[in-house]
């Protein structure tokens, strides 16, 4: 892949991570599996462009925007700022670093310090560094109280004395003090009232023209990231599932999960009449992702395979659920206590799988090659176990998005995906949609 | 710069080969022992180099261990700084810079003294109400002649008034200070003051403690007579009183009229609260049943209690604050190591594990400190802290949670800096409130372990052994002996309770209660 | 992680505790202050006493080198094998001293467990539902008092009430019911029969009461909390938007959940009432373990002592577990994510 | 089905009660939910939405305090037989038709003052009386939750008017399973218990959306996800089998995705069983895309109130365009959004004004003096336009700008007169008959 396509077109790149990875220990003392919370993520920031990251809550969006700004610990992957490897600082060049890339938090209750006052809270970056004699420093605060919209007089109130909106402009202000050039913003503005929003994304825009600031926004909510960013990532279990031009992608999303994503946002315009997916239930646990493309277990547009071509759309809809009935039991029948309790044969209340299927099946018709699968893999939970029929159904109909991590693949310019169906082999998904409808 | 590097270096230099011959004699000659020292004075070294550098500015010290790879670089300056300092300070004592230290404290208190001297309104010797009676019911040496109780309560008075003033200065001091001089029109302090001002209960508490702390702080003014006197060397002390027998005034040494003053139990050997005894001595709370005055036996008691609980909690508090700091920030094993160790202390009954401190040190030159008040004040730190790290770890985890502390983190501020500046802060209100609650507790603990006859050595007077005394009475005309200190220190107990209590709803109104479990039995300092 | 993942990790933890804790009863035996052969022998400056003070002294294993000393003495706890007294009981087991003085004691903390659950947690959950009524306050400032009260002190009016029964009461506590002494050990030997069963629970009752007491106003006072805080909870919102009554929603809702912080505060207290009852059981002249120990103390027994010492640790290591189980049994959630 | 609400509110006032301030939370909220139709309740936060939720079910904590001026009532036909029947004297009789024979006969109530001296604490008014044969039965009226005693709106909870919070996690209790919560409300409500009960639990579970119902009863609320436990909390409200569901923000804080679904959910569920739906929130996306009407809030008060069709195209109260346009991605790829300038103010004194004027870009001198009314905005043309050429299309705002026909003065005399009538009338939108002095003494301290 080369470089042009990652970044934004003709800017030179300011961040640039590499195949970043975060993990998050078990807590189990032995035999856990760690969280993978940002799974080998790529992408650039151009200097004074705005990237945003979107993704649903426990995507790692966060742990990512942590991880850029080394906050979290990094288990593998490369993160350079203007050149240099952010990874390899030691104690003291992190320390001069950490003056050129802030972060902007989420909950403005949390954000600054309450026992202080608004001029210790902005003054402090440029205490730690040293910056410039006493009255610099109070002369500085008193120009960024007002550069984000507060007043110098604020310098001796307390937090409590503001609203959410106001506070967050004291953290915006904390971050501005030790003059940085890249500034992480976690969901800025999601704790706040619309008509506050507003003039927030307002301000973040201004001060982004004024100082040439280079942003990486994370948030939940598309239109703040549609309204604001240059470039989108989307993010669906820890990894990047697509990146591009911001209206591009929202006109044109080429991955499966983008599309989706989109199209759940309730639109602010009764007239607007969308073209809804509404996905199954909800994204699985990074601690247990699932093998293959993380959004096989959810996604509408799987590839299927051809064996079961037969098989209709209502169908496959039960075939799924069925199998995510199956995951889930076979989950839970790991458990030491579900174990005792299948064994000593405690564990009446649960319907049986047999009764699962009739409900699933009972009003639909199947093929007879995969009702056949169907009814074994029922007669292989019954004398065998669930995971053993788990297994029987992932071979009978799982395909490669459940077997293989799919690749990012370039779909436009500037535009990457990362979706099995871009491969020649298979339809692409706006193809397959229209199929299907 | 360069010369004090240079100085560094030298230092170092000439540091280094004793060092190593100790370090080497050391380890060979004392085992496992020896690398225990080796490694202690080196920790000690670091912290010492820690706390050292926060002042000086490490530029200073970065020359010299330029040749080190940069992970050692650090430690091994704060190491050798602290060394600097350590081997410093043991110059300074081996030649008598101690002496020199003491001569100039000796001079400034020289200077200090006379004016200490100078008569002061709430003083014994102001209004002296000892004296005695002559058969015309004239009394003599007494202030203005009143009878000792009149004049002795006149002294009483004076001393709540002169505190009272105090306070009423401290508070109105305060105001004046928001009003004017504060640039802060508002602060969450002043929140809490306000809260404090609804808070009756709190306030109940706020006057128990302000009594029994103005009862320890002036226990030499508010007896009746000194301890001095009745309590520590009666046969060194003479009263004048009138004899009707011989019809003059005849000098009687304390202890001899002690030995006639006794309350045990019976109408004829018995002096209650309120009463004289025949030597003109007035008993505001009756006498012990060696004949000593319970009044005075218990508010010098009220000075050991304060001092011997100050201290530990104040050890104890600053512990259990560090160890709360270093596992929230730093978690993972530094937190295993603490709680591990922490549940190890507890895990012994604490009480059990006073009984037997006090008990095993009590021949060591630590009990000679204070009567034992000081080894006492130790052993219940140290059986203490966990208690209080306990509390203080869940609100400092939820702290370090905190945006503000990983904001601070990206700005580079230092660990140090973020515990001090973006935790600390938020503790004060905890430690105030568990301060006050295992104070409560701590002077139960010191009066159970005294009703044993343990801790503080007679004839130092504490509050538990007057109750023991008087375990035999407790149905008997000499009931005060037993009843009067059991109360005080129910009463003291449950002011510093309901101070705990109100700095908790003042402090932070929200606070989840899950922080309240621990108080709940830390209060009583294990189960006395 | 789940229940039984937690419950495993919590016995894993407490091992280390038992360990370090059996480390300290050692270097208080082997470095502390106080020569553990030299205590048992006294002052004996003739050749026979130092012949003797060197027999002790093989004997209590002291002329090992430490390390060496350290695994046989570690080994011994661990396997429970916890040598004998001294001084106070010379050349009896320790284990059979517990046998004699044990179950005193736990009869005492039985009762003395028992009475706050039964007595203070139910005020304290009445004081809760009917808070801001003149009743919640008197209750309130009953634990608050009784929480500040001294067990030695408290103990001793007891004492002399019961012995004055007859002035100060209208009647004989010692010849209610059965008759037994205001002080003195109880006799388990007759529990089986009724009236060996009540004499046995009357003998040790008033020393359970002062025992209890504190636990009985902290209990009241958390009880009293959590079912202030449970009530304000989200669920029981719900319940009562969902048409809950408010009867079920009391003892259903809100009950279940305030017991759980009660959990914690029942077993510290339970283990509080070892200390206690050394005080206690010196008041009442019960000779227990709390007794036991502080003799072995006074007399500087030291191998007693640090057996008793082990004993305890142990005891109270079983406590914070059957705690853990207990919070795994009553508490769902425990296990999970954060808790 | 009857035209008429289920539920309607009219003049609804909740104030809170401390040391320092009376604060208005709910001022004079009016608005009603046909059965089968959802009313949107959006509001920035504080503007009193979840307050006038609770406040329909008495749920209201102290020291807040629902006034008796206000009226929240319930329609439903049975609810209200039963309770007529249940409190005779309670009973108002509104229509020509009380005073005949048959409607003694049906509820045997003693309609005279004698029995009943206060008419005020008559909190079931009756309407209609349909006769059929030797019985006749209520057909239409009401019960006023406010003035009825607790035990009858102890009644109307859950088996009437169910509700769903924000947090479901919080409003699941942690210590039982889904299946037991579930049980209970069907042995309290539909009297079905045993394994009759856990059936009809799993029913519910599955009408919901949780697949493998069976298993799922008997795990606790914690092994659910967010989205399912928002799901398990609707499944309990319809464990009550109620007419109306309010839903205090069901999906803040729940993943779009998940979001979509519950949405989904609801429309579903409304089909199905005829709900009628109160649906608050702070989203405008959520409410255009569930809503049949939207109620706006703003500092306590609805200040405008149209279909939700009507709103989005022609929003008439300064407020509700400023918030919509406030909205970013709405505004199209405008750099700048538009925003409104200042806060959303605690309503801690009686409405003497117009609580948004400071705010306000359209502001005039006379809205610092005149409490606004409601008043109908929609132009008949307005009506043809939206699609509703029948125009029978509510929309009113609560502006001095309004109604737009009349020239200035004739404007704020309407708003003007409209308050005096209302103070001279025993229910008022604004409550604004204490004056100023009231204002004075409310100030802060």
């Amino acid at each position: 892949m080369s470089d042009s396509e990652r970044s934004g077109a003709d800017r030179d790149p300011l961040v640039s991570v590499e195949g970043l990875r975060t993990y998050y220990a078990s807590e189990r003392l032995i035999g856990g599996k760690p969280v993978k919370a940002v799974d080998g993520v790529s992408f650039e920031i151009g200097r004074g462009e705005t990237v945003g990251i979107v993704g649903e809550s426990g995507c790692g969006k966060t742990t990512l925007g942590r991880s850029v700004l080394r906050l979290e610990d990094v288990d593998a992957g490369r993160v350079y700022f203007d050149g240099r490897d952010v990874t390899e600082l030691g104690r003291r060049e992190l320390k001069s670093w950490r003056q050129d890339a802030q972060m902007v938090y989420q909950n403005p209750n949390t954000a600054v310090n309450e026992r202080m006052t608004v001029g210790q809270i902005v003054r402090e970056p440029l205490d730690v560094h040293g910056w410039g004699t006493d009255s610099d420093r109070r002369d500085r605060v008193a120009e960024l109280l007002e550069t984000v919209g507060l007043e110098a007089e604020h310098y001796h109130r307390y937090p409590h004395q503001f609203s959410g909106g106001q506070r967050q402009r004291i953290g915006i202000a904390r971050a501005l003090a030790p003059e940085p050039e890249f500034i992480v913003l976690d969901e800025p503005v999601s704790a706040l009232d619309v008509s506050v929003q507003a003039k927030i994304l307002n301000l973040l825009t201004d001060l982004q023209e004024e100082l040439n600031l280079t942003y990486m926004l994370i948030a939940h909510d598309l239109s703040v990231v549609r309204h604001v960013c240059d470039r989108v990532g989307v993010m669906y279990l820890g990894k990047l599932m697509e990146l591009g031009p911001t209206e591009e992608l929202f006109r044109s999303p080429s991955n499966p999960y983008t599309r989706a994503l989109l199209s759940a946002i309730p639109h602010a315009d009764p007239t607007v009449s969308q073209d809804r997916i509404t996905l199954r239930g909800s994204p699985p646990s990074p601690r247990d992702p699932p093998t293959g493309c993380g959004f096989s277990t959810r996604c509408p547009f799987k590839i299927r395979p051809t064996e079961h071509d037969a098989v209709d759309e209502e169908g496959w809809t039960r075939i799924e659920e069925f199998r995510a009935v199956l995951r889930d039991r076979a989950r839970n029948a790991d458990g030491f206590v579900d174990g005792l309790k299948r064994r000593l044969g405690v564990d009446d209340r649960a319907t049986p799988i047999r009764e699962v299927r009739d409900d699933l099946f009972g009003d639909v018709s199947l093929p007879e090659a995969a009702r056949e699968r169907i009814d074994r893999a029922v007669a292989t939970a019954a004398e065998e176990g669930v995971t053993e029929a788990t297994e029987l159904l992932d071979d009978a109909f799982g395909s490669v998005c459940e077997t293989e991590v799919p690749d990012d693949h370039p779909t436009a310019a500037g535009r990457l995906s990362r979706c099995h169906r871009h491969r020649d082999e298979y339809e692409e998904p706006d193809e397959y949609r229209t199929d299907t409808r | 710069m360069a010369a004090g590097a240079v100085s560094v270096g030298t230092a170092v230099a000439a540091a280094t080969g004793p060092t190593a011959t100790w370090v080497r004699g050391a380890l060979a000659s004392r085992g496992p022992a020896g690398v225990a020292v080796v490694g202690l004075s080196v920790l000690l070294a670091w912290l010492v180099g820690v706390v050292v550098a926060a002042r000086v500015g490490s530029e200073r010290v970065e020359a010299a261990t330029a040749a080190l790879p940069p992970r050692l670089r650090r430690p091994a300056e704060r190491v050798g700084l602290g060394g600097v300092v350590l081997v410093g300070c043991w110059l300074a004592v081996r030649f008598g810079a101690a002496d020199a230290v003491h001569a100039v404290g000796e001079t400034a208190l020289a200077a200090v003294r006379p004016i200490a001297d100078l008569p002061t309104l709430t003083a014994r010797e102001t209004v002296p109400n000892r004296g005695y009676q002559l058969p015309d019911g004239t009394w003599r040496g007494t202030f203005l002649g009143l009878s000792p109780a009149v004049a002795w309560g006149v002294r009483v008075l004076l001393i709540h008034l002169y505190v009272l003033a105090w306070a009423a200065w401290v508070w109105v001091g305060y105001l004046l200070f928001r009003a004017h001089y504060r640039r802060a029109d508002w602060t969450p302090r002043d929140d809490a003051v306000r809260r404090l001002r609804g808070h009756r209960w709190g306030q109940f508490g706020l006057v128990v403690v302000g009594l029994f702390l103005t009862m320890a702080l002036f226990a030499p003014s508010l007896g009746t007579t000194t301890a001095e006197q009745n309590l520590y060397s009666p046969f060194s002390h003479t009263i004048q009183y009138y004899d009707p027998d011989l019809g003059r005034v005849t000098e009687i040494l304390v202890g001899n009229a002690n030995s006639q003053t006794r309350s045990v139990g019976y109408a004829a050997e018995n002096l209650g609260p309120g009463s004289y005894d025949r030597f003109g001595r007035f008993h505001p709370f009756g006498t012990l049943t060696n004949g000593k005055d319970l009044f005075t036996f218990l508010v010098h008691g009220a000075r050991v209690s304060l001092v011997v609980g100050l201290l530990s909690v104040g050890a104890s508090t600053v512990v259990a604050t560090a160890f709360a700091l270093l596992s929230a920030y730093y978690r993972g094993v530094a937190d295993l190591i603490l709680v591990v160790t922490s549940d190890t202390v507890m895990g012994v009954p604490r009480l059990l594990l006073l009984i037997l401190l006090t008990v095993l040190l009590a021949d060591t030159p630590l009990a000679g400190l204070y009567d034992g008040g000081v080894l006492l004040a130790l052993v219940l730190a140290a059986t203490g802290w966990p208690f209080l790290w306990r509390a203080f770890r869940g609100p400092s985890l939820q702290i370090a949670e905190r945006d503000w502390v990983d904001a601070a983190r990206n700005y580079g501020q230092s660990p140090l800096g973020i515990m001090r500046l973006h935790m600390l802060p938020y503790l004060v209100g905890y430690l105030l409130i568990y301060s006050s609650l295992v104070l409560g507790g701590v002077i139960l603990a010191i009066a159970g372990l005294s009703f044993l006859g343990l801790g503080v050595t007679p004839p130092t007077p504490e509050w538990g052994r007057a109750v023991d005394m008087g375990r035999e009475y407790v149905a008997t005309e000499s009931w005060h002996i037993s009843l009067i200190p059991g109360a005080m220190v129910t009463l003291v107990v449950i002011g510093f309770n309901a101070v705990g209590d109100a700095l908790r709803d003042v402090v932070d109104p929200q606070s989840d209660s899950g922080a309240t479990d621990p108080s709940e039995t830390e209060s009583r300092g294990g189960g006395v | 992680m789940s229940r039984v993942q937690y419950f495993l990790k919590r016995v894993a933890l407490s091992v280390p505790v038992l360990v370090l804790g059996a480390t300290l009863t050692f270097v208080i035996f082997r470095f502390g202050p106080i020569d553990p052969a030299a205590a048992i022998v006294g002052e004996a400056a003739t050749e026979e006493g130092v012949a003797e003070y060197e027999r002790i002294r093989v004997e209590l294993g002291l002329e090992q080198p430490p390390l060496q000393h350290y695994w046989s003495y570690m080994t011994d706890l661990l396997t429970l094998d916890l040598g004998q007294s001294w001084v106070l009981a010379p050349q009896t087991d320790v284990v059979s001293l517990l046998v004699v003085y044990a179950p005193r004691t736990l009869w005492l903390a039985f009762w003395a467990v028992l009475i706050p659950i039964f007595v203070g947690i139910p005020m304290g959950v009445y004081a809760g539902i009917n808070s801001d009524t003149p009743l919640d306050y008197l209750l309130s400032l009953f634990g608050i008092v009784w929480r500040g009260m001294p067990n030695f002190w408290l103990g001793i009016i007891l004492l002399a009430v019961l012995s004055q029964s007859d002035a100060l009461l209208g009647f004989s506590w010692n010849d209610l019911f059965v008759e037994t002494s205001v002080t003195g050990t109880p006799d388990l030997s007759r529990l089986l029969s009724p009236t060996g069963f009540v004499a046995a629970v009357k003998q040790v009752l008033p020393a359970a009461v002062v025992l209890g007491s504190a636990s009985m106003g902290s209990e009241l006072r958390i009880a009293r909390t959590a079912v202030l805080e449970t009530i304000n909870d989200g669920y029981v919102e719900a319940a009562e938007a969902n048409g809950v009554p408010r009867r079920s929603v009391v003892w259903k809702h809100v009950l279940r959940n305030a017991l759980i912080p009660l959990v914690p505060t029942i077993t510290n207290e339970a283990f509080l009432l070892i200390g206690g009852s050394v005080i206690v059981e010196v008041v009442f002249g019960i000779n227990g373990l709390g007794w036991l120990f502080f003799q072995s103390v006074l007399n500087a027994d030291m191998p007693l002592v640090t057996a008793l010492v082990f004993v305890f640790i142990l005891v109270v290591v079983l406590i914070n577990l059957l705690q853990d189980l207990l919070y795994v049994l009553i508490d769902p959630r425990v296990g999970y994510g954060g808790r | 089905m009857t035209d008429g609400p289920i539920l309607s509110v009219e003049g609804l006032k909740t104030t809170f009660h401390t040391d320092r301030e009376t604060v208005r939370a709910v001022d004079g909220v009016s608005f009603a939910v046909p059965p089968g139709r959802t009313l949107g309740l959006v509001g920035e936060s504080g503007s009193g939405k979840s307050v006038t939720a609770r406040s329909i079910l008495g749920l209201v904590d102290d020291p807040g305090r629902v006034d008796p001026s206000g009226s929240v009532r319930y329609h439903g036909p049975s609810f209200v037989r039963r309770i007529a029947e249940r409190y005779p004297d309670a009973v108002r009789w509104a229509t020509d038709e009380t005073d005949g024979p048959d409607s003694q006969a049906t509820a045997d109530p003693q309609p005279r003052g004698d029995s009943s001296p206060d008419p005020e604490e008559r909190f079931v008014t009756v309407t209609e009386v349909r006769s059929a044969g030797e019985a006749a039965a209520i057909e239409t009226g009401w019960v006023d939750l406010v003035a009825a005693p607790r035990a009858v709106v102890e009644r109307a909870r859950g088996g009437e008017i169910a509700m769903v919070f924000q947090d479901a996690a919080s409003s699941l209790n942690p210590v039982y399973t889904v299946g037991n919560q579930i049980r209970e409300l069907l042995g309290i409500h539909r009297d079905v218990d045993g394994a009759e009960a856990t059936e009809t639990a799993a029913a519910l579970l599955e009408s919901v959306g949780i697949s493998d119902p069976e298993r799922r009863l008997d795990e606790y609320p914690h092994q659910f996800s967010g989205g399912m436990q928002q799901r398990a909390a609707i499944a309990l409200a319809l464990a009550c089998d109620p007419e109306v569901l309010l839903c205090d923000e069901p999906t803040t804080g729940l993943d779009v995705t998940i979001q979509a679904q519950i949405l989904d959910l609801l429309e579903e569920l409304q089909r199905e069983r005829d709900l009628a739906v109160v649906f608050i929130t702070h989203d405008m996306g959520v409410v255009s895309r569930i809503a049949d009407a939207v109620a706006v809030m703003y500092a306590g008060e609805v200040v405008e109130r149209a279909s939700v069709g009507r709103l989005f195209a022609d929003p008439k109260h300064p407020y509700t365009r400023g918030l919509l346009e406030s909205i970013p991605g709405l505004a199209g790829t405008a750099d700048r959004l538009p925003t409104i300038e200042g806060s959303v103010p605690t309503p801690n004194e009686p409405a003497t004004s117009c609580r948004f004027a400071p705010r306000c870009p359209e502001a005039m001198p006379e809205c610092e003096t005149v409490h606004p009314a409601h008043v109908d905005v929609s132009a008949p043309s307005d009506a043809v336009a939206a699609g509703d050429p029948a125009g029978t299309d509510e929309h009113t705002a609560a502006c001095l700008l309004y109604p737009e026909a009349e020239p200035h003065r004739r404007r704020i005399a309407a708003h003007d007169e409209d308050l005096e009538l209302n103070a001279d009338g025993s229910t008022g939108a604004g409550g604004t008959g204490e004056g100023p002095g009231a204002a004075d003494r409310g100030g802060p301290s």
